[in-house]
């Protein structure tokens, strides 16, 4: 069991200075003080590169907005960020929708949740969510339906339902029970499973690829996508705030 | 007409099955296993269909949302993907029918292993076929926390200490990758391959390099390369079997693939320098990560360090490559592949082992051999192509390495490839050795399934009949492979 | 120096910053803060650098491409911290400790 | 850039001198709480600086996601790790949730 004692730690280069400092160390940092001075020099080095790349890149360049520009048309909706989060590089969103069911699955496997409540909440705690979630829904409703023209779209609808969510669960609202096992699951899956089923049906159209929106359906297409994510999104952020499986 | 259909549809399979599967297993806990094994032959018959089409056909492309670059992401599968997808796939099927039997007394681990493993082999498949830089990404992100909740499954406090690690190191790799994707993409204005890798050679000096060095140093991170291994062995050494094969036979190849995927298409294939270094690096952990396993008491630290040496080969493997050219290139994957079906076998055979005598000290293997020869026979077949011996595929790779290395003079690493095979078959053999003596006194053991004795033997087989397969697996990799002519601009770029 | 490069700049700062505070410190949720702080000077490298457009008061020629990008960013990043928070608190049940300690492997 | 007056550069300096700065004492500071607190500033002012860059998506999604729900996780994560002692949290915290 010794022998793997002797594995350097991260990125110092395994440098291993005496502990002859003569201030103690901080609970909290696990080196010496010599180490650490090492470090700053090598990082200080590190960020000398890195801002010698950052001004090799002054002059100016436009990037991808002239192409981004020319297509909107064809994308199904009017602001740049959604056609490239939704048609362009839909892919990529596809596979980030992924991402979070899968941190809420690893989440679930690692242990159960203890209710986020905690102590006996108070009674602003308890009324808060009376005033603000209708609210919040609200205006989760609308940065979604902004997104197409305008800043917004799922992911910023999502996290204001997952605040909705969090909250609820602050107040010591106990979860319905139809929405214990099967529906909740659902819910946590539904934004990827519909982004992933219309874009393989999109594949089967004659000339059709792998989310490849046909520019008349496209802000239809776009839209339900949008709303489905929009409901995963809240539910898988508010089930990561409660820690665990139900 | 359906030729020309066919490889999009397979490229489209690959990647969906095992995905669709994965929300089914989550969402129907109770029918996870057999939602599970249905998926896994599935996957792997998709797989094996785009293999020999690449095979067949050639590269083939597919343009996700129908846009082309730079707007839109490509999928390619050139040889190298096919490989790796092929040996993905063969893993993956066997690994599958393993966990059916080893998670069968388990129901926490069984319901929560299916979802995360069938994500794990998406986001590998994903991204062996993904052609833009940023969408690899995603697709790292993806691997490393299918990984890291897979070893958490464990369930111990060695376990979660080795994920939570594995995580961070895992974050800290793709972190580092992404800062270059940034670099790279206000370099070229895309983040498709072929288009960077067009515009490298006019890009910005210090930006374009700076980009390289950030995203190698990530991936050389996530491929635990000496110095940088010490996350590894606690994660491997301390998951549930079916899941240390998964992350020691295909997970750290993953970033192995991308490392040499941006080497070889995005950078041309030069960098004498850093092919050096690396390559140095590589001759460190060989003999510092099989010391190391000769250390071990336990067999699957054991296993894990002499990953940490498998993997040192390939990097070892890059100065030849980078000055001698293609017969090196296919001697390290060769040694991929290779391992990957070895190191799978070896981790399923310690994984019954342990389910055995319910430990997996070394020194207490005795007599194991007379109750699990499957067992035993698969171990001592994966060490024939860990330690290099003919006709395994491990043998064919570094016999490629060696003839480059004397071709070039290179005896110094001659002397390295030739000591690792040395140390391996010194670590192979305490454990075997061990396995004959008679037992001491009669133990409690449990039976092991004979599903779990046959899958372990079966991907040890496949190790050593792919080094009879040379003549078919060669023109695979040489299918879409990056011209040499790429490698003189890129030569003479890094060089000023 | 321009603005682009000027938020460049202070996003490679946040990295470095980051990255020294991951190594130097001991506690797992202190690890987290400093990946998260590292994951934002990245994006603030992707989205200050796209600031470099030839007429860059106009504010629809901004490019969309790496704010598209940072959304996804920054998802991936609430879920590795979920994640990571989850193991963390699992791992203090399990054994009291919130550091990772020096007992390699076993 | 010709077009940046000398108030744009200041308010720039002052956002990056507070992001620096907030950044600094999150990872610095001895308390985590503090920490924790801090960290939520520092999201809030980063998405400021989104604003600033005109990338008004990533301002919104930053308040959302970056500073409100990792902020939200951190706290009750930090909850979890550090139960108040005297009151009744402590009884169910060494008992860890079987699997």
């Amino acid at each position: 069991m010794s022998a793997q004692r002797a594995t350097p730690r991260h990125g110092g280069g395994g440098v291993q200075a005496p502990a002859g400092a003569a201030r103690p160390v901080p609970a909290d940092t696990a080196l010496p003080r010599a180490a650490r001075v090492l470090l700053a020099l090598v990082l200080l080095a590190v960020f000398g590169g890195l801002a010698l790349a950052v001004l090799a890149l002054a002059q100016p360049a436009p990037g991808l907005a002239a192409a981004v520009a020319g297509r909107i048309d064809d994308s199904g909706v009017s602001h740049p960020v959604t056609a490239v989060l939704l048609n362009f590089r839909g892919y990529d969103t596809l596979l980030e929708l992924v991402v979070l069911v899968l941190a809420l699955v690893g989440t679930w496997s690692v242990g159960r949740a203890r209710g986020c409540a905690g102590n006996a909440p108070g009674p602003l705690l308890r009324q808060l969510p009376r005033l603000l979630a209708p609210l919040m829904v609200l205006v989760a409703g609308y940065l979604l339906w902004a997104g197409a023209h305008a800043p917004g779209g799922a992911f910023q609808a999502g996290s204001l339902l997952g605040g909705v969510g969090i909250l609820l669960c602050l107040s010591g609202q106990p979860l319905p029970g139809w929405a214990q096992a099967l529906v909740l699951r659902l819910a946590v899956v539904l934004g990827v499973a519909v982004f992933a089923a219309l874009g393989a049906a999109a594949a089967l159209l004659p000339g059709g690829a792998p989310l490849d929106w046909p520019p008349a359906q496209a802000k239809t297409l776009i839209l339900t996508i949008e709303l489905a994510a929009m409901l995963s999104i809240g539910v898988v952020l508010a089930a990561l705030f409660a820690g665990g499986r139900p | 007409m359906l030729p020309v259909l066919a490889a999009p549809a397979w490229m489209l399979a690959v990647v969906f099955v095992p995905l669709a599967a994965a929300l089914l297993c989550f969402l129907l806990p109770r029918r996870a296993v057999i939602l599970g094994l249905v998926a896994a032959v599935l996957t792997a018959a998709v797989t094996f269909a785009l293999t020999l089409e690449v095979a067949a056909a050639g590269t083939a492309h597919t343009l996700l949302g129908g846009w082309a670059a730079p707007l839109g992401i490509l999928w390619r599968a050139d040889g190298l993907s096919a490989a790796l997808l092929a040996m993905t796939a063969l893993v993956g099927v066997t690994v599958s029918l393993y966990a059916a039997a080893y998670f069968r007394d388990d129901a926490h681990a069984r319901v929560f292993f299916w979802p995360l493993w069938l994500l794990l082999w998406t986001a590998l498949n994903a991204l062996y076929l993904s052609a833009d830089l940023f969408n690899l990404y995603v697709t790292l992100e993806l691997l490393g926390f299918a990984a890291v909740s897979l070893t958490a499954l464990g369930g111990g406090a060695a376990a979660l200490t080795g994920a939570i690690r594995y995580l961070l190191v895992s974050v800290l790799g793709s972190l580092s990758y992404l800062l270059g994707v940034a670099l790279l993409y206000h370099s070229c204005g895309s983040v498709d391959i072929g288009l960077v890798a067009a515009c490298i050679p006019d890009a910005p000096r210090p930006a374009s390099q700076v980009a390289a060095a950030a995203m190698m140093a990530g991936l050389i991170l996530k491929t635990a390369l000496f110095p940088f291994h010490f996350w590894l062995p606690p994660a491997h050494g301390s998951a549930p079997a079916p899941v240390s094969a998964v992350l020691s036979a295909l997970v750290v190849k993953a970033s192995f693939y991308l490392l040499l995927r941006l080497w070889l298409d995005v950078l041309g294939g030069g960098g004498r320098w850093a092919a050096e270094l690396l390559g140095l690096l590589g001759v460190a952990a060989v003999l510092w990560g099989s010391v190391l396993a000769l250390r071990q008491e336990r067999l699957k630290l054991l296993i894990a360090y002499s990953t940490v040496a498998q993997i040192g080969y390939l990097f070892l493997a890059l100065p030849l490559a980078v000055a001698g050219g293609a017969a090196a290139w296919t001697g390290a994957l060769y040694l991929a592949l290779a391992h990957g079906l070895a190191k799978a076998a070896m981790f399923l055979s310690a994984g019954n082992l342990l389910r055995f005598g319910g430990h997996d000290r070394i020194a207490e293997l005795d007599s194991a051999v007379h109750r699990l020869p499957l067992t035993l026979t698969a171990f001592a077949l994966a060490g024939v192509s860990i330690m290099g011996l003919p006709p395994s595929g491990g043998f064919i790779g570094k016999w490629l390495l060696l003839k480059a290395a004397f071709a070039q003079g290179r005896f110094g690493l001659v002397v390295v490839i030739l000591l690792g095979g040395v140390l391996a078959a010194a670590y192979v053999f305490k454990v075997v050795g061990h396995a004959f003596t008679p037992a001491a006194r009669e133990r409690r053991l449990r039976t092991v399934p004979p599903g779990m004795e046959w899958s372990a033997l079966l991907l040890a087989a496949a190790a050593i009949v792919l080094g009879l397969t040379l003549p078919l697996i060669s023109p695979l990799l040489q299918v879409g492979a990056a011209p040499a002519a790429m490698a003189t601009a890129f030569a003479a770029w890094s060089a000023a | 120096m321009t603005q682009a490069v000027f938020w460049a700049l202070i996003g490679m700062a946040l990295v470095v910053l980051g990255l020294y505070a991951l190594i130097v410190h001991a506690h797992l949720l202190r690890k987290v803060l400093a990946l998260n702080i590292m994951s934002s000077g990245v994006f603030l490298v992707f989205i200050g650098l796209a600031r470099r457009t030839p007429d860059a008061d106009a504010p629809m020629a901004a490019d969309p491409v790496p704010q598209a990008m940072v959304l996804t960013g920054i998802v991936v990043a609430v879920a590795a911290t979920g994640l990571a928070l989850a193991l963390i608190v699992r791992l203090r049940a399990l054994t009291g400790r919130t550091t990772l300690g020096d007992d390699m492997g076993d | 850039m010709a077009g940046l007056s000398l108030l744009d550069w200041a308010l720039d300096g002052v956002l990056a001198l507070l992001l620096l700065w907030l950044a600094w004492r999150t990872l610095s500071t001895p308390a985590l709480f503090r920490a924790v607190v801090l960290f939520i500033a520092f999201g809030l002012v980063l998405a400021l600086v989104w604003a600033r860059l005109y990338a008004v998506d990533v301002a919104l999604a930053e308040m959302a996601i970056g500073a409100g729900v990792t902020g939200a996780l951190l706290l009750a994560a930090l909850a979890r790790l550090e139960p108040p002692i005297g009151r009744g949290r402590a009884a169910d915290d060494g008992e860890g949730d079987g699997t």
